[in-house]
């Protein structure tokens, strides 16, 4: 089908909008005065020591034979030593990745339903108090960076109304074996139900904080779009053929309405990403972005560019995604892209 | 006979479509248009008429045949074309809306044909964008308003004080009226009139409104499917239409007295609809909504016949 | 044909409240149309002949108010009910608007729309039905209308079907189930005169099968005078004469219908009018006296002052002029 | 013709005027406007405005040190004993300045790359740019931003330009689909067929009908920039210390909560005010713009 080769087409420009990407983080890192080796070492090592580094990490050579010696072995799934652990990167991944990605997905599934809930709730009273305090909400939503959210949460919930745990993701000492890293998947899978649980509250505040900014937009296209498609002459004549306001309101109505609000979806999980750098360092949530941040401030560039590659990717699986969303929504997408 | 202003021969306009078929806009079209003449090219929408008229200002590269202008080939796309012929071929497009720039004064919508083409007028023509104003009928105050508050005949007349500005041999009018009310159009149209017996213009006139052609045309032609059916001139036309086609589109044509009904033909009535120019129906293209259609309609596509003194029928009835 | 009066409006006023100030669109518009009966509106661009359809069925923008009396067989449109208006909208009156294009909900198929209509008219009859019924009547509803292959068309989405084929699907959703009134705003304008001409022979043929009353809006003179048995014509959201279609064909009284007979073009070739000098009136301001004195050439000073009454001119015939005896 | 009392009807002046009290209508864009306005000169002030402006710099005073909001220090103290207040009052500076600075340099670029290739749309200078911008896009903005500072020298002026250089994308997008779309009208058509050169529509006839959508999105990037800017400086790449950013102050605070909670509040508050401003004033332009379209 067109909607598939369209697809396809995009995401092969995708990858190669990646690689594109990849080349300049690597020069802009081998372009940067200082010396890595020198750095991971730190300053007392010996010179010896300093130039063995240089020569294992291939620092010696010319920068274009570094880089197709780091995009070989990348797609042999090595990204490298990294310079902070000292350890594989690909192991660090491994280990971090997974937390990142529930965090993500939690966080998203949040801002999905709450924010075109509340898009369709301050639609459906429309002009009334809470309208407008649904309005407020969003407003503040939109303007607050998650990181601020974060930081107030842990504020609130954690010191003044203690009732949701603020650090890490699980209690000290309760645990499971990973099967995928993702701990309330984990649990579920192995049928420990009181650690799912535990696990699911520590989720609870980092999720929502994450999730805040784009649950406000959510909301304000939901209801824009809505409020601009209620005045289309199909709802105009779907009311004067008799329908009832209940099937026009939440069929005719909220299906054209959600996808504006859908098509942002894939942008907004890049954001949720790009906030955990933040949210995770504040709530300890030892995910891939906190790795990714310190590994940034550590100047560690095999880890940076392993975690940028990783989240282009993860980027770009979101947009499939989210194209498949829409396509099955809209028929228009689905029956005529690529004309 | 003078030698025409402009001449098609043969001209084609495929588009690529899907996996190597095309959609052939315009498919073999041959016409000549003389100075101070009005010809109008009718058809229906999908027909190919704005085609013709989009090639023959060169935004699309004609795929076959000849555009001559003054015996001169200018088969190209405007880019390729000398500023002079830019100038002495002009266009009106159809929505005023979308024809004037909104976030710009009509002084300085008028202003850049007249910069460009400082040197294709001779003295008299009018040279201001206020003059040129005056010249459509409108006030010169309109010079400093933008287009939004204007109505849709006055922009439009701002539209044709445009095409006009560099003094034109030829204007081309895409459906100029189509988006207007007939009071506001036969403004429009009385102002077009005044304008080619002052500057001796020709026109394509390019419209799905037979009447209007009817009182405006010296020449009718009719399009059906990037093809013309019929030619004439407009009285032979009206009173002796012998394209089915041309039956079929007149006695659509729902009309206020009863003179008129009287020009109607009344043994044909319309059916079916025009179809989509990617899969053209063999022979000729009209057999699938014509009555009078025979094995041979089905097979063979008519040759262009001139059936009287510049009555040409693209027919086998005839 | 029985003569019983199925819909008077009464001095309907409509008022858009916009941004610069109350828009006073419709002014007294007064009709009435008796069962079977076909009335043309005729106007040009912005004369308040979608405004009056939709009042009627009281789907007016929200930023809209509209005044007086519409009495749907002695029943008042404007004091319904939630309940009675939804039960006169599913089995009563129904309305095709002028666009197809953007009147059909672009991302449910044909089938799920026209089944949402017909479910509802057999709720509020109180019939009971299965979801086959729905279907059988909506494709006979389809093939009625003459479209081909129903079965395609019932399962496609709105884009993907061409204008006119549209333009017949509004019409299917309207008469699917027995309706008394048939409003029909522009029907088949947008579209080629060939594929408009089959559109008006479509809805000749469905009301004289059905025995449904019809309004027709249109800006096309020719397009009344072929179709209808009787005529309103608009200006800046008045009546200015009503009256029968030959009758007033035959005999235009008041200056603007002779103005606008004047400028349609002719097949017979007499050249085109001079066209009405002027703009359409701003329904900010209206003029005091009658709407169309300032583009008028036979106005005087009373024309400025009163307003004109709708008057008997002839049989059955009624001019709103001040000069109509001129 | 009988037009004379609307003589200026839609000429420049007038329209000026009328597009002010169409906004002035709006009270929360008022509200938005009076905010930005405020928050403009507290920045240019800040030195006289502040009540302490010493204390933006490396100043230590520990016997006022962690005291809670009070009238002499609204906002409280540091554990420097340094005013709170004082100090978001000097952070608006390198906030504003970061945003204006970004702004300024990438929408400009990135107006004209999107117009160019979509003027030339199907060219190769289109698939160019379009790629290129594909490649700036191919990971969230803020994840580049960080990634490009944190390679850099962690200070001010490499924050900036790590913002500016993810930024300029959005408006090649936006300039791009605009261009596209103006393509098809046809006074662009008309201007080509006469013979305009490339400069002449891209300059005189596309750019003044992609300002309002570009204005309305500088106003309500100016907020998402300023978001930006203080998450770089929450992770220490931006101004560094002892110049106050808000940013840093909400970091460095958060390791006092929840006794010291005004080190983090108020600096969040601020952020918020400035970014609400913005956005206000931007959505009244896009009201504004979009009823004016509708006309």
């Amino acid at each position: 089908m067109e909607i598939f080769r369209f697809i396809c087409k995009r995401t092969l420009w995708s990858l190669v909008a990646l690689v594109g990407l990849s080349i300049i983080i690597f020069t802009l890192s081998r372009v940067v005065p200082g010396d890595p080796a020198r750095m991971a070492l730190g300053p007392r090592a010996t010179e010896e020591a300093v130039e063995a580094l240089r020569i294992e990490l291939k620092l010696d050579q010319p920068i274009i034979y570094q880089y197709f010696h780091w995009i070989a072995s990348v797609l042999k799934g090595d990204f490298g030593l990294s310079l902070m652990t000292m350890r594989s990167v690909t192991d660090d991944i491994k280990i971090y990745l997974p937390a990142t990605l529930e965090l993500v997905i939690v966080a998203a599934i949040i801002q999905c339903v709450f924010g075109i809930l509340l898009g369709v709730l301050a639609t459906a009273s429309q002009g009334s108090y809470m309208d407008y305090f649904l309005r407020i909400i969003a407003y503040i939503g939109v303007v607050t960076p998650s990181f601020v959210f974060a930081v107030l949460f842990m504020l609130l919930f954690g010191y003044k109304l203690p009732i949701l745990p603020v650090l890490g993701r699980t209690s000290v000492g309760l645990g499971v074996q990973p099967i995928t890293g993702m701990i309330v998947v984990d649990s579920i899978l192995r049928c420990d139900f009181p650690v799912a649980v535990d696990a699911f509250v520590h989720l609870l505040l980092p999720a929502t904080a994450l999730a805040m900014n784009g649950m406000a937009q959510l909301a304000r296209i939901t209801r824009s779009s809505m409020i601009d498609n209620s005045e289309r002459d199909y709802i105009v004549m779907e009311t004067a053929q008799g329908l009832s306001k209940k099937e026009i309101f939440f069929k005719y109505l909220l299906r054209p309405s959600v996808i504006p609000a859908v098509s942002v979806l894939a942008l907004q999980i890049g954001a949720l990403f790009a906030n955990a750098f933040l949210v995770e360092s504040i709530f300890n949530w030892p995910g891939l972005s906190r790795y990714g941040v310190e590994a940034m401030l550590f100047k560690d560039l095999n880890a940076v560019s392993a975690v940028i590659c990783i989240v282009g990717f993860v980027f770009i699986i979101a947009n499939i995604f989210v194209d498949i969303l829409v396509a099955i929504i809209d028929p228009r997408v689905r029956l005529k892209a690529g004309e | 006979m003078d030698i025409p202003i402009l001449k098609l021969s043969m001209l084609k306009k495929y588009f690529p479509y899907k996996k190597g078929s095309f959609v052939k806009a315009v498919d073999g079209v041959s016409l000549e248009i003389f100075r101070g003449e009005t010809l109008g090219l009718v058809g229906e929408s999908g027909s190919g008429k704005s085609t013709v008229a989009y090639t023959i200002v060169g935004m699309y590269e004609p795929t076959k045949g000849q555009i001559l202008y003054n015996d001169q080939d200018i088969s190209s796309l405007y880019k390729f074309r000398s500023n002079e012929i830019k100038g002495k071929i002009r266009i009106v497009f159809q929505d005023p809306n979308s024809s004037l720039n909104p976030r710009r004064t009509i002084r300085q919508i008028l202003f850049t044909p007249l910069k460009l083409h400082k040197n294709d007028r001779y003295k008299g023509f009018p040279a201001s964008p206020e003059a040129l104003l005056e010249e459509v009928g409108l006030s010169s105050i309109y010079a400093y308003r933008f287009s939004r508050s204007l109505s849709g005949g006055e922009r439009q007349l701002v539209a044709i004080a445009h095409a006009i500005a560099t003094n034109p041999d030829l204007v081309l009018l895409d459906e100029p009226t189509s988006a207007l009310d007939v009071s506001i159009q036969a403004k429009v149209i009385n102002r077009l009139m005044d304008l080619q017996n002052r500057y001796k213009l020709s026109y394509l006139f390019i419209t799905h409104d037979l009447s209007l052609m009817r009182n405006v045309a010296h020449r009718v032609a009719i399009m059906y499917l990037g093809k013309i059916c019929e030619i004439a001139r407009t009285k032979e036309f009206f009173e002796k239409p012998l394209h089915p086609y041309t039956q079929m589109l007149l006695s659509s044509i729902p009309v206020v007295t009863d003179e008129e009904e009287q020009l109607k033909p009344k043994k044909i009535t319309s059916r079916g609809e025009i179809p989509s120019p990617v899969n053209i129906p063999p022979g000729c293209s009209f057999h699938l909504r014509c009555p009078f259609a025979t094995d041979q309609c089905k097979k063979l596509d008519p040759d262009m016949k001139e059936l009287e003194a510049h009555h040409y029928v693209r027919c086998h009835l005839y | 044909m029985s003569s019983e009066v199925l819909l008077e409006v009464k001095d309907l006023n409509v008022y858009y409240r916009v941004y610069e100030g109350l828009m006073h669109v419709l002014d007294d518009v007064s009709f009435s149309l008796v069962e079977g009966e076909r009335l043309g509106l005729v106007g040009e661009t912005g004369c308040g002949k979608t405004t009056t359809f939709r009042a009627l069925l009281r789907v007016l923008d929200s930023n809209a108010s509209s005044k007086g009396d519409i009495l749907y067989k002695g029943c008042n449109v404007n004091k319904m009910s939630q309940t009675e208006l939804l039960n006169t909208r599913r089995t009563e009156m129904s309305m095709i608007f002028q666009d197809p294009t953007s009147s059909l909900n672009p991302v449910f198929t044909v089938g799920e729309q026209i089944s949402s209509v017909i479910r509802a008219n057999l709720q509020a009859k109180g019939i009971n039905y299965s979801e086959n019924d729905i279907k059988d009547i909506a494709l006979k509803a389809l093939s009625d209308v003459l479209l081909p292959d129903p079965e395609r068309i019932f399962d496609s989405y709105p884009f993907q079907l061409s204008g006119g084929m549209r333009q017949r699907i509004c019409i299917a959703m309207s008469v699917a189930t027995e309706r008394k009134l048939l409003l029909a705003d522009e029907p088949g304008t947008s579209l080629d005169v060939t594929i408009q001409a089959q559109i008006l022979g479509l809805l000749n043929n469905l009301v004289k099968t059905t025995g449904m009353s019809v309004i027709l809006a249109t800006h096309s003179l020719g397009v009344v005078r072929e179709t209808t048995d009787r005529v309103c014509i608009m200006y800046g959201g008045e009546i200015v004469e009503i009256g029968p279609t030959r009758s007033l064909f035959a005999n235009p009284s008041h200056p603007y219908t002779r103005a606008l007979l004047a400028c349609v073009p002719k097949l017979t070739g007499e050249g085109i009018a001079e066209g009405i000098p002027g703009e359409m009136v701003s329904y900010l301001n209206p003029p005091k006296g009658c709407r169309f004195q300032p583009r008028c050439s036979f106005c005087n000073e009373d024309c400025n002052r009163t307003k004109p009454k709708l008057t008997l001119y002839e049989d059955d015939h009624y001019v709103a002029c001040h000069k109509a005896d001129l | 013709m009988n037009d004379k009392r609307c003589d200026n009807f839609g000429s420049f002046s007038d329209k000026t005027r009328r597009a002010w009290y169409r906004l002035s209508k709006n009270k929360l864009s008022v509200v938005g406007f009076v905010g930005v306005v405020v928050i403009v000169l507290a920045a240019i002030f800040a030195p006289f405005i502040a009540p302490y402006p010493t204390h933006a710099g490396k100043v230590v005073d520990f016997l006022n040190a962690n005291q809670p909001p009070s009238l002499a220090h609204l906002c409280g103290t540091d554990p420097m004993g340094r005013d709170v207040f004082s100090r978001i009052i000097f952070a608006l500076r390198s906030t504003l300045l970061m945003g204006v600075v970004v702004l300024s340099i990438s929408v400009p670029f990135g107006t004209t790359m999107g117009l160019i290739a979509g003027y030339f749309q199907g060219s190769l200078i289109d698939s160019l740019i379009t790629r290129l911008t594909d490649i700036f896009l191919a990971v969230p903005p803020l994840i580049l931003a960080l990634s490009v500072a944190a390679l850099l020298k962690p200070n001010l002026m490499n924050a900036m330009l790590a913002i500016t250089i993810t930024w300029w994308t959005w408006y090649a997008r936006l300039a791009y689909g605009m261009a596209v779309t103006l393509n098809r009208e046809y006074y662009v058509r008309s201007a080509q067929l006469l013979g305009a050169s490339w400069m002449h529509i891209i300059f005189k006839e596309m750019l003044p009908n992609c300002l309002s959508p570009i204005l309305t999105k500088m106003t309500l990037d100016m907020g998402i920039v300023i978001m930006t800017a203080a998450a770089l400086s929450f992770v220490g790449l931006g101004e560094q210390p002892p110049t106050p950013a808000l940013g840093t102050m909400i970091s460095d605070g958060a390791k006092y909560m929840p006794t010291q909670w005004w080190l983090t509040v108020f600096p969040a508050l601020a952020i918020m005010i400035i970014v609400l401003s913005f956005n206000l004033l931007g959505d009244g332009f896009r009201d504004l713009f979009s009823t004016e379209e509708k006309q």
